[in-house]
């Protein structure tokens, strides 16, 4: 696959952040032009991302399109990407988010009316400067999506925070409860929160990083940071590593996943972020950069050091479980709707790490199942959500009321995507979040019995907003005067709902795609799923 | 390879020794020496211009003069890296005074580079507003004057400029090429010297402010000859634990592998107290330069009162000169000491990074942040200093000429912005920075960025580098410190971003002043090695990895 | 006499311009220390040079007062520049530049 | 044929999807549309029916496999149908009644201009419950059983302006979530023993398995049945319920989605029957909530109150029963069957009072309607009967079948559910008879009236918004509302004694159920004859208390236990206390420690090294000589250091 082939994984990164190049440049005037830029290289981006999935077969190789080329010899780096099943599905998640991301903060990103003269509305760019820090998020996620290279991978897991962090910082919402100054504060503290808490966890893993090299350079002929190279060479007992050094940089990588996707206690940059940021990005947040966090969980935390994963699972799944019950009870607790998602979304990211460390075909197929549905679902939710906020100008639950007598559309939609954030059967998510627990109850069943409780209390988080919201009389003037969903926003949400409807369905070829990788990286670990107590059962049809 | 074997007439002799040598005409290898000569000889034919040129042509008349020659001598420096002089050919010249080998002229190569845009800055003359009827560039119309009196109302107003600034340069870049190329301890001290004098002066020289530039240069001039101070008298005890002041004669006497020594040195050679004493004080003469704590309090009142371009110059290359200099003191003369000086430096090492960056968060004057960073930075190297590999050399070399840009970048940013009162440093003057001018605000995250060691800026290629050597040489609880410094460092660059594009722009905020060519062009080269090294490093690093090893 | 003993004079006048350099305010004081010290070491680069019977230590001391000289032109240029401007050459008036 | 089974689903849910989807232009037409699709599904499920009757006891069930559903190495789901007796049952018995309730709606919901979604939601309710008696597997069948609850959501909250309906919509969800944790964790047992979670291979091989398991795996299921049936402990939001319009209660929450639960434990009774404790506590939870819905039904001023206490109950009879285990299922669901005949005609008369009595619901503003709605008073009459178990009716055949039942589980346990049972049929015809007396006879209470009294806890605010203060009219329903209940009113009085025809309604089940026969300590005709004097003795009771006297239009005080029994026993008060109050004090507790602890560490770190950095920069004090004494100090240091390392 690798010999001169096109290099589609790597088009799939270059297309949006040459995308990103483009848009940025275009004059301060043409704003629509560069929004419509910025949504024609998502699309091509989305084909690309259709393109690999399509060349993507499941039977064949653990990584595919594969390329590699030499770049920092000194480092032992070589640019080396590939997709395995649960990369592809992942990119294909990410390119096909971005769009809906683009459509849905179309009119996010305005230079202020009134601004400061003509001579700074001239230089001062916002729009392009909101949909080229998107794609260049896109481009980074995707090459720390395809890496198969330590090294390449943690260079674009720590260069994806500088565009995320404009991203938060430099597009709130126009209306802020608590005031325009007050609210430009909130928000660049949110930033800098996210950005010191992810940059932490990521210098930490830098530590890890170079640790890693030291011990390949050590016993190898030369350090390397490739995945397949180091996986062959632990494999073949070339390189064996002391049980003390590999939980070491186990707790360095992990660290920064955690901090990423994000688990409990290390989570408080999330609400913070997605509060103060604006839907679109919150879920470009939530739905597809987080995702990195526990994407690299399963492929670098388990594949590199499979006997410290196993020694750290206990507290793993303590920890996880601890997400799952404490990000829904905050979640039942918030008063502001998109803080509620964002507990809502750390209750979920501690579904797919518990899925990840339940080493159970199940759960790791369920957890990779989920952070794709989970970034679908939220979508949907969190822009719906966002369309609300930007009728009312608020934030808090409490300023909502009867929204459904006047807005029908918006409020079912909104309704859809709370059902499949509790995971409601039929919608996509519950598949994911059945295979996480039954995985998880297969192996650790008391574990498994915690997390189920989690789905009453997603019941309540997500019916307690529904019904603040949207139920009711209504008695505020500024909720009567509510429009409708536009076209704009519908052609947003609708084929979200389809797709959520269709993989609640019919998710067979997601799985297809994914079981495979799943095996592998069972197989890196060396656990085997457990056996049913009761052998052969003959499924009888 | 031993300076001896290369001037015929020391070879007999059992110790080497200037008078013996002196007594026949000596060799001079003028073309291995060519890239100071040169710099040098511009630099005298500056003075000459300064003498006899009008008034009105020396401006012109200097700076391309100070760039031919910077240029010439990078050029040279070239011809002999490709002679072979970095790697095979590497010998001591100058009657073993001088090494040329592949860290020297690598560190000489990366000096050149920064001098050369540092010319740029100096020569900018867009940014104050014309004076006497002519474009004024930011050093004082009269030096002598005393501020705000009636002189230097009357230089003002004649538009008068102070080109000798150019000539200066010329000096300090002279010292600095002979500094980390030095290989006798005498040498060292004049190189020494050569540099920091022009640089005491430089810094008394701004337009603006001329009292904080004067109190800098007191500051900088008194403590910079304190420690000069003490590294001569380290140097005296060495030469008395010694007799040479030859970097190989003493790593001899150090490693015991003297032939026969004679009665006083045996004398001597019997206690290392002499050795370790002097070694201590010549190491802190040097981490003086490099601005290392606790030998580092110079560096944010200098950093901040100098002239900015001087500062940029400055903190790049004395940095690059002085770590260059210190390398080749604990590889070539101190190996023997290395578990003497190993922990000493470790603990150095680890106060830098903490205190510079634990102190830089609360800094207000964005001069002075970067001086605290500097600190940090300083740090961090030592960090790849104290793997005592070649790779943590050429590890240190690859972070010296990537820091250098970026720092140069930096400061020619912060000359750009400015108010009534000439440069507005004060931080919360950048507030919304990034909405008036987007392009200089994101130039300069760019560089913050960078120093932050983001991957993808050549701050990430170059503290990866120096870490992994440090790991590599069993240093992983200073990388482990290093990065717990790095996230502390974040906090203070990303709050420059914050408040250059998140905070709203006051009214009476500063403008951006548009540069000539001059700026534009050293901000541009900083960006381009900055994202050049970052991205696509190796080719840079396989110059420093062939640059890793001394001569002897 | 034994050449030890200008070893212990020169550490001793080291130390007095050490002190010097901690204690007196006044900048030419200050930089007059300075010096001292720097003589403390050509003394002991010359002791030194006896002890081992090259002359290195001597062109050394050359060597060192021809810097120091040197440093006396731009110091003083420095220290009397700034005496100008605030008609005082206490180094510890000139203390703008803090925190 | 098998494709067939297909469209039982896709029939409704077509239905669902282009009346949600359709938008406005689809209003003046939906409900046609809906109640077409509906009884297209019935016109399907007959033809099979036919189709099966051609067929012998064994070879009638049908298999249609779909598509691969979730296919994880080990764990196969799969979308596939079965269609056995059991499952036609719950089919003809969930479009029969289905249809007549869409026929009933189109009347009754005429004046609500949402009505096309509201057909919406009804068809979304067929379509999931079909595929909750279809499915072959346990996770399909947790598809339609949520399903089933989404609707039931939807449209207990149809009403979403009135926060009661939407607050018991919220509420009736996530009880039934509660439940729904213990069928996802039996589905967990289920795969973690057999290794996979299809009825076939699980139910044939139940035996093999320890105990334990088994056990386990019962208890998780009547779990889920407690949340979907309304059975104590998770009986709470039935009352609620009653919030949403009332074919929605007639068809959800009285018919068939209620005794889902009893499906399931029928359906699983080959784990059942294996795991006697399981069984132990599965007849205790009917027989606890048999009593209790009866109790509660008893206290209820509000008519549709009062019914769901009765559904409750009633369905409390039918898990006893299938809590005995091969002598029950068949009685159980042969009650199921006559109940969602009587009391979907019983809600359906209700509605049909309500519609004349502008939605008043507190039946003692009732009072002497007979005389304006005749149908409705017959129809309901009829149902009354049933229900009460009078000799002949539908009611009295399968209670009694129950009842002997509960007494053939030997020993004393088979007195205690006897008695229970029997006491329940006394009750039975106690509330029910104050239902009919203060509905239907006595002097109108309606007349002359002022605004609807606020201190009467039943009141619905429903009333007093729809600003209709003005003296009812009753008047009797129009022929789309009569029609389904005169129906239904048919099938109350023949059916039981149509199943009962020669046990027709348990050979039929028996391939699926397997069946025993009970044997009674006591002859039968005494459990009959003691029945029927229970019944009486309930009836001549509330004929003394209702009928006998002036009934008070502010219900009197009472007595600790009428009033205890109005708050539904207090469990509700409970549930609030410890569950809601208690969450509400622990989440705002975690708020505050998200904020002060785990937030604040961060934060504290930060500022530390803000106040740390804010110390240590005063060390930089201007002065040059102190930068020197730092200097000197420095030096002494690296020396001393410098010679101590060698010294050590």
């Amino acid at each position: 696959m690798s010999d001169m082939s096109f290099p589609l994984v790597t088009a799939t990164a270059v297309l949006p952040a040459l995308g990103a190049v483009a848009t940025a440049a275009v004059p301060a005037a043409r704003r629509t032009v560069a929004k419509w830029l910025a949504l024609a290289v998502s699309l091509g981006t989305l084909v690309l991302a259709g393109w690999v999935l399509a060349a993507f077969d499941a039977g064949g190789e653990r990584y595919q399109l594969t390329e590699s080329y030499a770049w920092i010899a000194d480092f032992g780096v070589r640019y080396e990407v590939g997709v395995d099943g649960i990369a592809a599905a992942l990119i294909a998640l990410t390119a096909l988010l971005i769009p809906f991301i683009i459509a849905a903060g179309w009119h996010d990103a305005e230079p202020d009316p009134d601004g400061e003269g003509a001579d700074a509305g001239r230089r001062w760019r916002p729009t392009q400067g909101f949909f080229a820090l998107i794609l260049m998020v896109e481009a980074m996620v995707i090459i720390s999506f395809a890496a198969t290279d330590v090294f390449v991978f943690y260079i674009f897991f720590e260069a994806m925070l500088i565009p995320m962090y404009f991203l938060i910082g430099g597009f709130g919402d126009r209306a802020h409860a608590a005031g325009e100054a007050e609210g430009a504060k909130q928000r660049s503290y949110a930033a800098v929160k996210f950005l010191l808490y992810n940059l932490a966890g990521g210098l930490i893993m830098l530590a890890a990083v170079i640790g890693l090299y030291v011990v390949t350079a050590d016993q190898l002929p030369a350090g390397t940071f490739s995945l397949q190279q180091i996986a062959e060479a632990r494999a073949s007992g070339e390189l064996e590593m002391a049980t003390n050094t590999e939980r070491l940089l186990f707790l360095g990588f992990f660290l920064a996943f955690a901090v990423k996707a994000p688990l409990w206690p290390l989570h408080t940059w999330l609400p913070n972020a997605m509060g103060e940021s604006t839907a679109p990005v919150a879920v470009l947040i939530t739905a597809v950069v987080d995702k990195v966090g526990t994407f690299a969980m399963l492929r670098f935390c388990l594949g590199l050091f499979p006997e410290a994963s196993a020694w750290a699972t206990p507290v793993v799944i303590v920890l996880a479980l601890v997400s799952i019950v404490y990000g829904a009870l905050l979640a039942v607790g918030q008063r502001d709707i998109k803080r509620l998602v964002a507990y809502a979304s750390i209750s979920h990211f501690g579904f797919i790490i518990l899925g990840i460390f339940a080493m159970t075909s199940q759960g790791q197929s369920g957890a990779t199942l989920y952070m794709v549905f989970h970034g679908i679902s939220t979508a949907a939710l969190m822009l719906v959500a966002g369309f609300l906020i930007s009728r009312r100008g608020s934030r808090l639950i409490a300023d909502y009321g009867g929204v459904q007598k006047v807005a029908p559309v918006l409020a079912g939609t909104f309704l859809i995507g709370g059902l499949a954030t509790l995971s409601l059967p039929g919608l996509a998510p519950f598949v994911s979040e059945f295979l996480v627990l039954v995985g998880t109850f297969s192996r650790y069943p008391a574990a498994g019995i915690v997390a189920t409780a989690g789905i009453v209390l997603a019941a309540i988080y997500v019916l307690l907003l529904y019904q603040r919201t949207m139920t009711g009389p209504v008695d505020k003037p500024e909720i009567a005067r509510m429009p409708d969903l536009r076209p704009r926003e519908l052609a947003v949400v609708a084929p979200l709902i389809a797709l959520l409807i269709f993989l609640g369905v019919f998710p067979k070829p997601l799985t297809d795609i994914v079981n495979p990788a799943v095996e592998h990286t069972l197989s890196d670990v060396r656990e085997t799923d457990p056996e049913p107590e009761l052998p052969a059962v003959e499924a009888t049809e | 390879m031993s300076a001896t074997t290369l001037s015929g007439a020391a070879a007999a002799e059992p110790v080497h020794s200037l008078w013996t040598v002196a007594a026949e005409a000596p060799s001079i290898e003028y073309a291995q020496l060519s890239p100071t000569l040169i710099v040098l000889g511009a630099a005298v034919v500056g003075i000459l211009v300064e003498a006899f040129a009008p008034r009105r042509a020396r401006y012109g008349v200097q700076v391309a003069l100070a760039s031919l020659g910077f240029a010439g001598a990078f050029a040279a420096v070239l011809a002999l890296a490709m002679g072979g002089y970095a790697t095979d050919k590497a010998a001591v010249a100058g009657v073993g005074a001088v090494a040329v080998d592949g860290p020297a002229l690598f560190l000489q190569g990366v000096i050149l580079l920064v001098a050369l845009v540092a010319v740029f800055t100096f020569a900018e003359r867009r940014l104050e507003p014309r004076a006497g009827g002519g474009p004024v560039d930011s050093f004082a119309a009269q030096p002598a004057a005393v501020p705000g009196g009636e002189g230097e109302k009357a230089a003002v107003k004649a538009g008068w400029t102070t080109t000798e600034i150019f000539p200066l340069l010329l000096f300090a870049v002279g010292g600095m090429l002979l500094f980390p190329a030095a290989n006798d301890l005498l040498t060292l001290f004049i190189a020494l010297e050569v540099f920091s004098l022009p640089l005491y002066l430089l810094c008394a020289l701004a337009r603006r402010r001329r009292l904080l530039s004067q109190e800098a240069a007191v500051k900088y001039f008194l403590l910079g000859a304190f420690s000069s101070a003490f590294l001569i008298f380290g140097i005296a005890l060495l030469y008395g634990y010694a007799g040479t002041v030859s970097y190989a004669g003493i790593a001899e006497v150090v490693e015991g592998t003297v032939p026969s020594p004679g009665p006083a040195l045996a004398a001597s050679m019997s206690s290392d107290a002499l050795l370790l004493v002097g070694g201590a004080m010549v190491v802190m003469g040097l981490l003086f330069k490099v601005g290392a704590v606790p030998f580092h309090m110079w560096t944010p009142d200098v950093y901040q009162g100098a002239p900015t371009p001087v500062t940029g110059f400055m903190a790049a290359a004395t940095k690059v000169a002085a770590f260059g200099a210190l390398l080749r003191l604990l590889y070539v003369v101190l190996p023997g000491l290395r578990w003497d000086w190993e922990p000493v430096l470790w603990g150095v090492a680890i106060v830098s990074m903490l205190l510079g960056a634990v102190v830089a968060i609360t800094q207000t004057d964005v001069k002075r942040l970067l001086a605290y960073s500097s600190i940090a930075h300083a740090g961090f190297i030592l960090a790849g200093v104290v793997a005592t590999s070649p790779e943590g050399v050429s590890s240190v070399l690859f972070y010296l000429l990537a820091y250098s840009f970026v720092t140069l970048g930096a400061f020619s940013v912060v000359t750009l912005v400015r108010d009534a009162g000439g440069e507005a440093t004060h931080l919360s003057k950048w507030a919304g920075l990034g909405r008036r001018s987007p392009l200089v605000a994101a130039v300069f995250a760019v560089f913050l960025l960078a120093f932050a060691g983001i991957p993808l800026t050549s701050g990430f290629a170059g503290k990866f580098a120096v870490f992994k050597a440090a790991a590599e040489g069993g240093a992983g609880a200073l990388v482990v410190v290093g990065v717990i410094a790095s996230a502390i460092a974040a906090f203070f660059y990303v709050r420059v971003i914050v408040l250059m594009f998140f905070s709203e722009p006051s009214p009476e905020g500063p403008t951006v002043a548009i540069p000539s060519a001059f700026t534009t062009v050293a901000i541009g080269v900083g960006v381009a090695v900055t994202l050049v090294l970052g991205v696509a490093p190796q080719y840079f690093l396989d110059l420093a990895g062939q640059a890793g090893v001394f001569v002897r | 006499m034994n050449p030890v003993n200008y070893l212990y004079l020169a550490a001793l006048l080291f130390t007095i311009g050490a002190t010097g350099v901690l204690i007196r305010r006044n900048a030419i004081i200050v930089f007059m220390s300075i010096e001292l010290m720097l003589n403390a070491a050509n003394l002991t680069l010359v002791a030194f040079s006896r002890m081992h019977g090259n002359l290195d230590g001597q062109i050394m001391a050359f060597f060192v007062m021809v810097v120091a000289a040197a440093e006396v032109v731009v110091g003083l240029a420095i220290i009397v520049m700034l005496y100008r401007s605030r008609h005082s050459a206490s180094v510890d008036d000139a203390s703008l530049m803090k925190l | 044929m098998d494709s067939l089974i297909g469209l039982l689903v896709a029939a409704p849910l077509l239905g669902a999807a282009v009346l949600l989807c359709g938008g406005r232009r689809l209003d003046r037409t939906g409900h046609w549309l809906g109640t077409a699709l509906a009884a297209t599904s019935f016109v399907i499920g007959a033809v099979l029916f036919f189709d099966m009757l051609g067929r012998e006891g064994e070879d009638r069930a049908l298999h249609q496999h779909l598509f691969s559903w979730v296919p994880v190495q080990g764990f196969q789901a799969d979308v596939a149908f079965q269609l056995d007796q059991l499952s036609m049952t719950f089919v003809l018995l969930i479009t029969g009644v289905g249809s007549l309730i869409h026929l009933y709606s189109i009347g009754y919901m005429e004046h609500d201009e949402r009505r096309r979604r509201f057909f919406g939601y009804l068809n979304l309710f067929l379509a999931a419950m079909l595929l909750l008696v279809l499915a072959d597997n346990y996770l399909l069948l947790y598809v339609g059983w949520e399903g089933v609850g989404l609707a039931s959501f939807l449209l207990i909250g149809f009403w979403q302006h009135k926060p009661s309906a939407a607050t018991a919509a919220k509420k009736a969800f996530i009880v039934n979530r509660v439940g729904d944790m213990g069928l996802s964790i039996a589905i967990f047992l289920m795969f973690t023993t057999f290794g996979t979670f299809a009825f076939g291979p699980v139910l044939e091989n139940a035996d093999r398995a320890g105990e334990g398991t088994l056990t386990a795996i019962g208890l998780m299921l009547l779990l889920a049945a407690c949340g979907k049936s309304a059975q104590v402990p998770l009986q709470s939001w039935l009352g609620d319920a009653m919030e949403g319009p009332t074919p929605v209660s007639a068809l959800i929450h009285a018919a068939t989605m209620v005794t889902a639960g009893v499906y399931l434990i029928t359906r699983s009774g080959a784990i059942f029957d294996a795991a006697p404790t399981a069984q132990t506590v599965v007849v205790t939870v009917g027989a606890v909530t048999l009593l209790f819905g009866a109790i509660v039904g008893c206290a209820k001023d509000d008519i549709k109150k009062a019914l769901a206490g009765s559904t409750m109950s009633q369905i409390g009879y039918m898990v006893l029963a299938a809590g005995l285990g091969p002598i029950g299922y068949a009685f159980a669901i042969m009650h199921l069957v006559t109940h969602g005949f009587f009391k979907a005609g019983l809600f359906l008369g209700a509605g049909s009072v309500m519609h004349g009595m502008n939605d008043e619901v507190d039946m003692r503003k009732y009072g002497g309607l007979r005389r304006y709605m005749p149908v409705t008073f017959v129809t309901f009459g009829l149902g009354y009967l049933a229900i009460i178990g009078f000799p002949g009716l539908s009611g009295f055949f399968s209670k009694d079948l129950i009842i002997e039942a509960a007494f053939s589980a030997g020993g004393v346990q088979g007195w205690v559910l006897g008695g229970a049972t029997l006491l329940g049929a006394g009750l039975t015809a106690y509330y029910m008879t104050r239902v009919m007396i203060l509905t239907f006879f006595g002097e109108p209470r309606w007349k002359n009236r002022p605004a609807p009294s606020p201190a009467s806890p039943d009141v619905e605010p429903s009333a007093q918004e729809s600003g209709e203060h003005a003296e009812p009219h009753p008047h009797e329903s129009p022929r789309s509302m009569t029609i389904p209940m005169i129906v239904l009113a048919f099938g109350s009085v023949f059916a039981g004694g149509l199943f009962n025809w020669g046990e027709a309604f348990v050979h039929w089940l028996e391939p699926v159920t397997s069946f025993e026969h009970p044997h009674p300590p006591i002859p039968i005709p005494v459990i009959t004859a003691a029945t029927v004097t229970m019944m009486l003795l309930g009836v001549g009771v509330a004929w003394a208390q209702y009928a006998r006297r002036p009934v008070p239009v502010v219900a009197p005080r009472g007595s600790l236990l009428t009033r205890s029994a109005r708050r539904d026993l207090l469990q509700d008060d409970f549930n609030h206390a410890v569950f809601v109050s208690g969450g509400q004090h622990l989440t705002r507790s975690l708020v505050y420690l998200d904020h002060t602890v785990v937030d604040g560490a961060v934060n504290g770190t930060a500022a530390a090294f803000g106040g740390l950095s804010g110390r240590m920069r005063k060390l930089q004090n201007g002065f040059a000589r102190s930068y020197a004494v730092s200097m000197f100090g420095g030096a002494a240091v690296l020396v001393a250091a410098t010679l101590l390392m060698r010294a050590v």
